[in-house]
């Protein structure tokens, strides 16, 4: 069913990445930045994939495995620690935390 | 077929990624996530890994997606965007942005591959029993480290999150 | 030989006692002034007997101290060696050192019979007695620059005994500087001497051919700073501060003519085109020197100007003579200036400290009053101060056949014969040497007492003259060669011969019109007769008499003082302010600005992950590398 | 694949190899379950037991069976050389001295946790396990050979870590350094693992020459990279992977986190991640990027990479800490400058074999050092810990002369001042670096120690010669309310700071078989 | 070797050091006070032994004393190597008698904290004594910069003026001295390819493969500038008058005394025999810093100062110019010179600071313009004052007139415009020597010190005081009378190490 090129692959890979890069950049919500996060990884997990597929090895796809795994630890933990900054700060905003500074 | 699939879930992957980032409601921008996911999602199907491909569905889009939106829904952010795009800021996004599309313009110049027609390779993630094997035999040790990362993070998400007595932050 | 090893080892004994003095004193004689000045005396005792008592022995000899090189440093090449040359001009020199010394010695045991600070001032002599005898009999340069510096360090001891006056402290930091100034170029000379020849032994030197007018030049400095020579000689005067048989000792008779005598040491060295220059200086010294005493109220301070001219008299004496000849194969050495100026020194010595050994039984007796307008009619009251004065007044004027009247009419000769210009100078200050001495003699001793001190003057006792007609009978008898007994020689014979008529006549003549022009012209007043009758002439003589205090004073508050202080703003402005303080201050701003940079907002913080990224890029891309 | 391969893969899994992160691990769970099973009054006894367990591993590291069957001292170096878990596992020497190193990090920060968490009503417990949990993954990581668990080695550090350091929920500091730390840190996750896919497909690519199937691991990976010295997409994968790197070493201009997760950061935990976790950092990157790592090949573009990165780190770390005065920050950022001197030692260890050795004694002394100073800063801290000041040291030296000495010798060694550890450490580093030709970055380094000099001597100057804030108390003293609210040292934590003050200065003149680390590289 | 039971050179380091350990573990202060005594003793007792066997030791490579304690470190060719040879040996007896006079001034200056005080100087002292004892670089190094680190904090907590500012100068200025020096080090040890930092080993790698003139200038220029800053070579000195005019005088004697004689120490002991190609590079430019910016500068600069300290403190400074005069050089004689004048200066500033101390006791001022007419009062004082003065302005008699003299006379060779330079700094130091002694003691008393003595009047020095000053004193006046005892094995070892080609031929004339 492959027909596209390694290379599409890893250009819309490294586009996504990209995206998510940019994401975290401009965007200013945690929970957006955490969502552009979650992007980046996701690009990574695509190019292993391609990479899997098109060199025939299979490392790759079992790596997604784990990264899967870790992503959806991130999440948790970050999210923990979103909600629990939100009920101290009433905010999400990443500009206004910023008691630590200088 | 395969080329305009390609194209089509690319595309579709793309558009949705870029909602992620320019949406400014954070509930429309984690549907956008999900959206780009199950693009990706086809992008996998079509490189032959279908567990990996259900396995992100599952993942991401039942899991993770969801835990996003529901945390959304439980800080009840939306409408608090009044910070935001100041000069500085909009300057800043715009370099990034060129800077961005410039490494990926090397990137595409200079970092194409030349690779054996895909015919002419296995598809090795097709099949669900390699994955099996690799997971018990070779990544056994990583399969054990990520049980007590999972434990980890539980233990985490529990002591930043739970009601614990004599401490009254959460009420 | 075997002589002469004993007195090699004896020599340094002649040095060891009046330091072991010195140093008892210092250690533990300190509250006990009395012990002090005996034990002081009985080294000083103990060297006259020494030194006349090897002079008359007839032994002359040369030898390392300590061990048979002598060599006390040795560091690669350069070489330190201490040593002994007991040669004629050393033993005249000792036996100098060693009488005035002894005479100063119990001088001082009367003079400062109730001085607080007995002690240190003994310990003082017994230094100076260690250093002057280092200078004397020293082998080589080296040595001599040791002493040299050592006596400069009695001199200041000395001058600021009474260290409570501020002019005491003053005149003693003076000296020791102006006698720096004096040794930077003694000591370039001697490291000069010392590359140019191989060798800075006075023997060695005698041998050695190679001729440079820079070294007896060099050399010649440290003969101007000790000798007090122009433009060094701002310092005599106001070492009149101190105690005044140490300005007998010291600053009269044989400390100040060190000078002299290390040229006379050095002759082998001289050039022509350093004779003429050190000629000069000796002249305008003599001149200059003699021009101040006339207007001069302190009595010591007529002395010491007088000093100064003399003193000028005997270094132009060695600028006339000491011409080495060395032409072809036949080689002489023609030393008339060397003996001459030692003849000279010789004379001086005794007279000298019998003048200020007189003023001070004066300023004793008139209760320490210096200013010869407020005494007067002490003749009376002091009757062998008065007449072993006068002794040494006629030596000084050079009245004939007594004292100074040979060795004057010596230079004088040789002048005559070299230079007419110098000889008229001379001349000239032969006169006024014997105004300004007359005027002293005729103004302290003549007329009424014009002060209560005065009227109530008596002498010293036993103790004070005693020393007084030792010197006097010294300063009437050896003013003539043939005097001296034979050990010394080697010096004497040096001195120019014969008698031109002339110039006795005008020696004789000048002496007379000084004298009789002082006579006449000073009555024994309250004042100065000269600032009444030519106040112009008064005034001109002061002020060529300050000119050179006001140039030093100028130098020192507007020159040295400003400079260091310039300096030390320029540092404290630009080294540790701007340039030290300024690195670290902009140090500190670039590492406030830093840690500004850390502005706690996250959504700044991953822009530096982009910049980050973009630099890996440019690496890895090779856009950036090396 | 047949049965046969499965199994021979199966039995490469010694897991007697990594007994002691296994054990390790079993402690964790343990203490877990003891805090389920124990009744409530033991419960204080339970990190006792946490402590005690991690010393007796690290005892047991140097105890091991010799021939005849007796006990023997040293390091058990029984499988030092080979390759476990099919490949994922490398172990060596270094790799057991980093274990050793981990563990006594562990012991530490668990030593000081009873101080910090006696002062919160925190779970206790939970910490104890998060801390062994991410020390078993770190002795991992700085044995792995592999991709893959160097990843997941990697990140259960490092979420452990977020939990660690948001550990203080109580705290808004804490919080907000946890979210700062877990952006960033999630953001060069995602930078590591686009490297790591990157080499991963280039390496396999069938069209290269060399290419292998076993892209993953760091044998074939290097080897495949020193056939294709200049293949693009493999240099983008090793700067992107350098760049996790950095993130954890803080190195510039990836060190902009370090202050403020410090800051925010419970004192046992920010000593973790500035010992322990850039520990780890360094030993993966000398894996990857060290003298014969796996990137050896692209020397063209990893030294000049890592030259410039530690100029820039060396000179922002020093500017920044210049003028700071909290110290959790301070320490932040003179870490940050510690993290340039040790990659001076990275770049010099790709020509010369000492460096390595010395980048390992430099972290010991580093360790022995910091967790000095923040044993002291632990026991004066308040309940809020992260608004420490110089201010409140004034006079350290007069109240508690014992605490001020520690923190002298603390902080001398960080500055590397004979003869402290410190001082051996900045001269093997810089010796190497000199051996290597990196003769300008050595004299910015020297410069920079200098400069350096003025914040850690400012502090001993706080301590020793300023007179105590007087009236309006510090901001210590006026959180922890009236004076006795600070608990008498405790005889653990007394011994603990002898101890390391001790090590300091031994191992200052007396490296004895630390010396060897060096010698024999 | 030694027929002493134990070796010397370790007893001397370790004796300080033994008893600031047992300070810092908590011994009381009476027992740390007694005990004191000896533990400043032993250096100095060890140290005279050691120079009056030295001559009868067979000396192995010019070293007599060796042994050798390994510290793990062989494989880099770092051990702890004692030993003595003839540079060394008058160093380590400086060492040991100032320490000793130091020691003895602080435990009667009855200084606040005095336990702090005796442990910071106690580790002065065993550092002090390693230095000069250690044949290996690195741990001449290490024991100078651990005897460093206490004057710092002395000069911090005991300091006067500006102590703050003082101290922290002091501090930077002096690591970034020693970073820069170590990195010398650094690259001779890592260039000569010796693998050791032993200096015996390096000597004899070296003079079988001597390193090329543009290394060899490099790092002597190196060791130069980073040594310059702890020698204060002009325009690096500007810490020295700060720091000493702030520092306790315990810790200024040693510093200004010995400590600071490490930069020339290492000069001489290294940098002269291995490197002379590189130091004859740098010798122009040195020599003409040093009579320029440090006598010339520097003493005029001193005669403008108001305070008795920092006027010592700059006087020091003017008096290093010297020794590197001497060091340009490059002759064995300069170089002697140099030993000489480090031995001398060391005594005679340390005395110079000791009284300075006394005589504030005395006037409880610092300020030469408020001084005036204490000899009165305390003639003893004036005496040691005017002999200290008198030996720092270079008078025969004193030992610094031998160096002093040696180096102008290596000087001439080198070049004479810079020896009548630097011969003209001796003027200088007569001018602000004499005035100072004559500020403080002489004259008519001040209206300061007559309120003073109205009350109380100052006492002379006591025995406790005098004591010290006399072990300073007598160690001038020794080697005054009799440099022998220390030019002998100076000569021999200078010789022996002597870079073969003559300095004439490497420095331009």
């Amino acid at each position: 069913m492959i027909t596209a090129g390694l290379n599409e692959y890893l250009i819309i890979s490294a586009v996504l990445f990209c995206i998510g890069f940019l994401g975290v950049l401009v965007r200013r919500n945690t929970l957006v930045i955490f969502m552009c996060l979650e992007l980046m990884l996701i690009a990574g997990t695509l190019a292993l994939v391609a990479f899997s597929r098109f060199n025939g090895t299979m490392d790759g796809n079992v790596f997604v495995f784990f990264i899967l795994t870790v992503a959806a630890a991130e999440v948790a933990v970050g999210l923990a620690i979103i909600v629990a900054l939100f009920r101290k700060r009433h905010t999400v905003q990443v500009d206004e935390f910023n008691s630590l500074k200088h | 077929m395969g080329q305009i699939l390609f194209t089509c879930f690319a595309a579709f992957t793309v558009v949705c990624a870029a909602g992620v980032v320019f949406n400014k409601n954070a509930v429309n921008a984690a549907m956008c996530l999900l959206l780009a996911l199950v693009g990706v999602a086809g992008l996998f199907v079509q490189l032959d890994a279908y567990l990996l491909a259900f396995l992100l569905l599952l993942v991401y889009a039942g899991a993770v997606v969801a835990l996003f939106l529901f945390i959304i829904m439980l800080l009840d952010v939306k409408g608090r965007h009044a910070v935001g795009f100041n000069k500085v800021a909009v300057f800043a996004g715009l370099a990034a942005f060129a800077l961005l599309l410039t490494g990926l313009g090397t990137f595409v110049a200079r970092g194409q591959l030349d690779t054996p027609h895909p015919s002419n390779v296995p598809a090795v993630g097709a099949d669900l029993k390699d994955y099996a094997i690799q997971l018990f035999t070779t990544y056994l040790l990583p399969v054990q480290i990520m049980g007590f990362l999972l434990l980890a993070a539980m233990i985490g998400v529990i002591v930043l999150s739970k009601r614990w007595e004599g401490l009254d932050d959460i009420k | 030989m075997d002589a002469t090893v004993t007195q090699t080892v004896v020599a340094p004994y002649l040095l060891l006692e009046p330091l072991g003095a010195a140093a008892i004193i210092a250690f533990f004689l300190r509250k006990r002034g009395n012990w002090a000045a005996a034990v002081s005396v009985l080294a000083a005792v103990l060297v006259c007997y020494r030194a006349l008592k090897m002079a008359a022995s007839g032994l002359r000899f040369e030898g390392g101290i300590g061990s048979p090189g002598g060599e006390w440093l040795r560091l690669g090449d350069f070489v330190v060696s201490l040593g002994v040359k007991y040669d004629d001009l050393a033993a005249l020199m000792l036996c100098i050192v060693g009488i005035v010394g002894l005479c100063v010695h119990v001088f001082s045991l009367g003079y400062l019979k109730d001085d607080a600070a007995k002690a240190r001032y003994f310990g003082g002599l017994s230094m100076f007695m260690f250093s002057m005898l280092g200078i004397v009999l020293a082998d080589n340069l080296f040595m001599m620059f040791m002493f040299w510096e050592l006596v400069g360090f009695s001199s200041w001891l000395l001058i600021g005994h009474w260290f409570e006056k501020q002019s005491a402290s003053d005149a003693a930091k003076k000296a020791f500087i102006a006698n720096r100034v004096g040794d930077f170029g003694f000591l370039l000379g001697i490291v000069m001497c010392w590359w140019i020849n191989g060798t800075v032994n006075f023997a060695a030197l005698a041998e050695s051919h190679a001729f440079s007018t820079a070294i007896p030049l060099l050399l010649f400095c440290g003969a101007v700073g000790k000798s007090a020579q122009l433009p060094l000689q701002v310092w005599l005067p106001d070492a009149m501060e101190g105690p005044t048989p140490v300005s007998a000792l010291i600053h009269a008779a044989t400390m100040v003519a060190a000078g002299v005598f290390m040229l006379c040491r050095i002759e082998p060295l001289m050039v022509p085109d350093a004779l003429t220059v050190i000629l000069w200086t000796g002249v305008a010294t003599a001149l200059y020197a003699a021009l101040c005493a006339v207007v001069q109220r302190d009595i010591k301070k007529v002395l010491a100007y007088s000093t100064l001219s003399q003193l000028g008299f005997m270094v132009a004496a060695f600028g006339l003579g000491s011409v080495t000849q060395k032409h072809g194969d036949h080689s002489h050495t023609y030393a008339l200036g060397v003996g001459a100026a030692m003849f000279h020194l010789t004379t001086h010595a005794f007279f000298k400290a019998l003048l200020f050994l007189g003023s001070g039984s004066v300023i004793h007796g008139c209760h320490h009053e210096q200013d010869i307008f407020k005494m007067g009619g002490l003749r009376t009251r002091m009757p062998w101060t008065f007449w072993t004065f006068t002794v040494g007044v006629l030596a000084i004027i050079g009245f004939p056949f007594i004292g100074g009247f040979f060795s004057k009419e010596a230079i004088l000769l040789l002048a005559y014969e070299k230079s007419p210009v110098a000889f008229g100078l001379l001349a000239f200050t032969a006169l006024l040497t014997s105004l300004y001495m007359v005027r002293l003699w005729k103004i302290t001793f003549l007329g009424a007492p014009r002060s209560e001190s005065a009227e109530h003057a008596h002498e010293g006792g036993v103790i004070l003259v005693g020393p007084l007609l030792v010197l006097a009978g010294l300063a009437l008898w050896l003013g003539r060669t043939e005097h001296f007994p034979a050990g010394f020689a080697g010096v004497l014979e040096l001195v120019p011969d014969g008698h031109a008529p002339a110039v006795m006549a005008v020696g004789v003549s000048a002496m007379l019109i000084g004298a009789v022009v002082a006579l006449l012209g000073y009555a024994p007043a309250a004042t100065d007769s000269l600032a009444a009758k030519s106040p112009l002439v008064f005034g001109a003589l002061v002020a060529l008499r300050n000119a050179f205090d006001s140039v030093y004073d100028a130098y020192v508050a507007k020159v040295q003082q400003r400079a260091a202080l310039l300096l030390n703003y320029l540092e404290y402005l630009f080294l540790a302010g701007a340039i030290v303080r300024g690195i670290a201050g902009a140090v500190g701003f670039v590492g406030m600005r830093t840690r500004a940079l850390h502005t706690g907002n996250l959504g700044v913080y991953v822009y530096w992950f982009l910049l980050g990224l973009v630099l890996l890029w440019g690496f890895a891309t090779g856009s950036l590398g090396f | 694949m047949n049965l046969d391969v499965v199994k021979l893969a199966a039995a490469d899994n010694h897991w007697a190899a990594i007994l002691p992160e296994l054990l390790l691990g079993c402690l964790a769970l343990a203490l877990l379950a003891a805090e389920i099973i124990l009744p409530k009054k033991w419960h204080e006894h339970i990190p006792t037991a946490a402590i005690g367990g991690v010393a007796g591993l690290l005892l047991s590291l140097f105890v091991q069976r010799d021939a005849a069957g007796g006990l023997a001292c040293g390091l058990d170096l029984r499988w030092a050389g080979t390759h476990t878990f099919n490949g994922l596992l490398f172990h060596s020497a270094n790799g057991q001295l980093l274990r050793a190193f981990f563990l006594l990090s562990a012991l530490l920060v668990c030593v000081l946790a009873r101080v910090s968490l006696a002062r919160q009503r925190m779970p206790r417990i939970e910490f104890y396990h998060l801390v062994l949990i991410v020390t078993g993954a770190m002795m991992l990581l700085a044995q792995a050979a592999h991709f893959v668990l160097f990843f997941v080695a990697l990140e259960t550090v490092t979420i452990g870590l977020y939990v660690l350091v948001a550990y203080f929920r109580t705290s808004t500091a804490s919080l907000e350094a946890g979210l700062k730390y877990l952006v960033m840190g999630a953001l060069s996750s995602g930078l590591l693992l686009f490297g790591i896919a990157l080499l991963y497909g280039a390496g396999g690519n069938p069209m290269l020459k060399a290419h292998t199937a076993g892209s993953m691991g760091f044998g074939a990976l290097g080897a495949f990279l020193a056939a294709n010295p200049h293949h693009f997409l493999a240099s983008v994968g090793i700067v992107f992977v350098l760049a996790g790197l950095a993130f954890k070493i803080g190195a510039f201009p990836f060190q902009i986190w370090v202050p403020d997760v410090y800051q925010g950061a419970p004192t046992p935990v920010t000593a973790f991640l500035g010992v322990a976790s850039k520990a780890a950092g360094f030993a993966a990157l000398l894996t990857l990027a060290g003298g014969g790592g796996v990137f050896a090949a692209y020397d063209w573009l990893v030294t000049p990479v890592l030259t410039a990165m530690a100029a820039a780190t060396i000179l922002f770390g020093n500017l920044a800490a210049l003028t700071q005065h909290n110290v959790k920050r301070l320490l932040g950022l003179s870490g940050v400058s510690h993290a340039g001197f040790l990659l001076l030692g990275v770049v010099a260890s790709r020509t010369v074999p000492l460096a390595t050795g010395a980048v390992y004694f430099y972290l010991f002394a580093y360790l022995l050092a910091s967790f000095a100073v923040f044993g002291v800063m632990a026991h004066l801290a308040g309940p809020d810990d992260s608004q420490q000041t110089l201010d409140d040291y004034a006079g350290l030296a007069r109240r508690e002369p014992f605490l001020a000495t520690v923190l002298a010798v603390g902080l001398g060694s960080l500055a590397g001042i004979p003869p402290l550890a410190g001082f051996l450490g900045k001269l093997f580093v810089f010796i190497a670096a000199f051996q290597s030709g990196a003769r300008w970055l050595l004299a910015l380094a020297a410069a920079a120690v200098a400069v350096s000099i003025y914040y850690y001597f400012g502090w001993v100057k706080a301590a020793f010669f300023d007179a105590p804030a007087t009236g309006a108390a510090s901001a210590v003293a006026a959180d922890s309310g009236p004076s006795p609210a600070r608990a008498p040292m405790s005889a653990a934590l007394r011994v603990t700071l002898v101890l390391l003050a001790l090590g300091s200065v031994v191992l200052g003149f007396f490296p004895g078989p630390l010396g060897g680390l060096l010698a024999s590289p | 070797m030694s027929h002493l039971p134990f070796d010397p050179l370790l007893l001397a380091i370790a004796a300080p050091l033994a008893l600031a350990v047992a300070i810092a573990c908590g011994l009381p202060k009476r027992w740390s006070v007694r005990l004191a005594y000896a533990a400043f003793a032993a250096p100095a007792l060890m140290a005279l032994h050691a120079w009056w066997h030295f001559s009868a030791q067979p000396l192995d490579r010019g070293y007599a004393f060796l042994a050798r304690y390994s510290t793990g470190l062989d494989g880099l060719g770092i051990s702890l190597h004692l030993g003595l040879n003839g540079v060394s040996l008058p160093l380590f007896v400086l060492a040991g008698l100032v320490g000793l006079a130091a020691g003895l001034y602080a435990l009667q200056s009855q200084a606040e904290r005095l336990k702090l005080y005796l442990m910071l100087l106690l580790i002065m002292q065993g550092g002090l004594m390693g230095v000069f004892a250690s044949v290996d670089v690195f741990f001449l190094y290490f024991f100078h910069e651990l005897a460093l680190i206490p004057t710092f904090i002395m000069v911090g907590l005991w300091g006067g003026r500006d102590r703050n500012y003082a101290a922290m100068k002091l501090t930077i200025y002096l690591t970034l001295g020693a970073m820069i020096s170590l990195v010398g080090l650094i690259a001779l040890y890592v260039k000569s390819g010796a693998h050791s930092f032993d200096l015996i080993a390096l000597r004899e790698h070296l003079a079988a493969h001597p390193l090329g003139e543009v290394v060899q200038g490099k790092i002597a220029g190196l060791l130069l500038v980073g040594l310059g800053v702890l020698v204060s070579l002009w325009p690096l000195h500007t810490w020295a008058p700060l720091g000493y005019g702030a520092a306790p005088s315990s810790a200024a004697m040693l510093h200004a005394g010995v400590l600071k004689k490490f930069g020339l120490y290492l000069l001489v002991q290294v940098a002269w025999p291995l490197l002379p190609a590189g130091l004859a590079h740098w010798a122009h430019p040195l020599a003409w810093l040093a009579v320029v910016g440090n006598v010339l500068v520097v003493g005029f600069i001193t005669i403008a100062q108001r305070d008795l300290k920092q006027m010592l403190g700059y006087s020091s400074v003017m008096h290093m110019g010297y020794a590197f005069l001497g060091l340009a050089t490059l002759s064995v004689a300069g170089v002697g010179g140099v030993v000489l004048l480090m031995v001398a200066h060391g005594l005679s500033v340390a005395l110079l600071f000791l009284l300075a101390t006394s005589v504030h006791k005395r006037t409880h001022t610092l300020a030469l313009d408020e001084m005036g007419g204490l000899a009165r009062h305390t003639p003893v004082l004036a005496a040691y004052f005017v002999a200290a003065t008198f030996a720092s302005v270079g008078l025969p008699g004193f030992a610094n007139f031998w160096g002093e003299l040696a180096i102008f006379a290596a000087l001439w060779e080198f070049s004479p415009l810079v020896t009548a330079l630097a011969v003209a700094g001796v003027i200088l130091s007569a001018i602000y020597g004499l005035r100072a002694a004559a500020r403080i003691f002489f004259g008519p008393a001040s209206a300061r010190l007559e309120k003073i003595a109205a009350e109380h009047p100052p006492a002379d020095l006591a025995w406790a005081e005098k004591i010290p000053a006399l072990v300073l004193l007598a160690a001038l006046l020794l080697v005054g009378f009799w440099p022998k005892s220390v030019t002998v094995a100076l000569n021999a070892e200078l010789t022996r190490v002597a870079p073969t080609a003559p300095a004439a031929s490497l420095s331009p004339r």
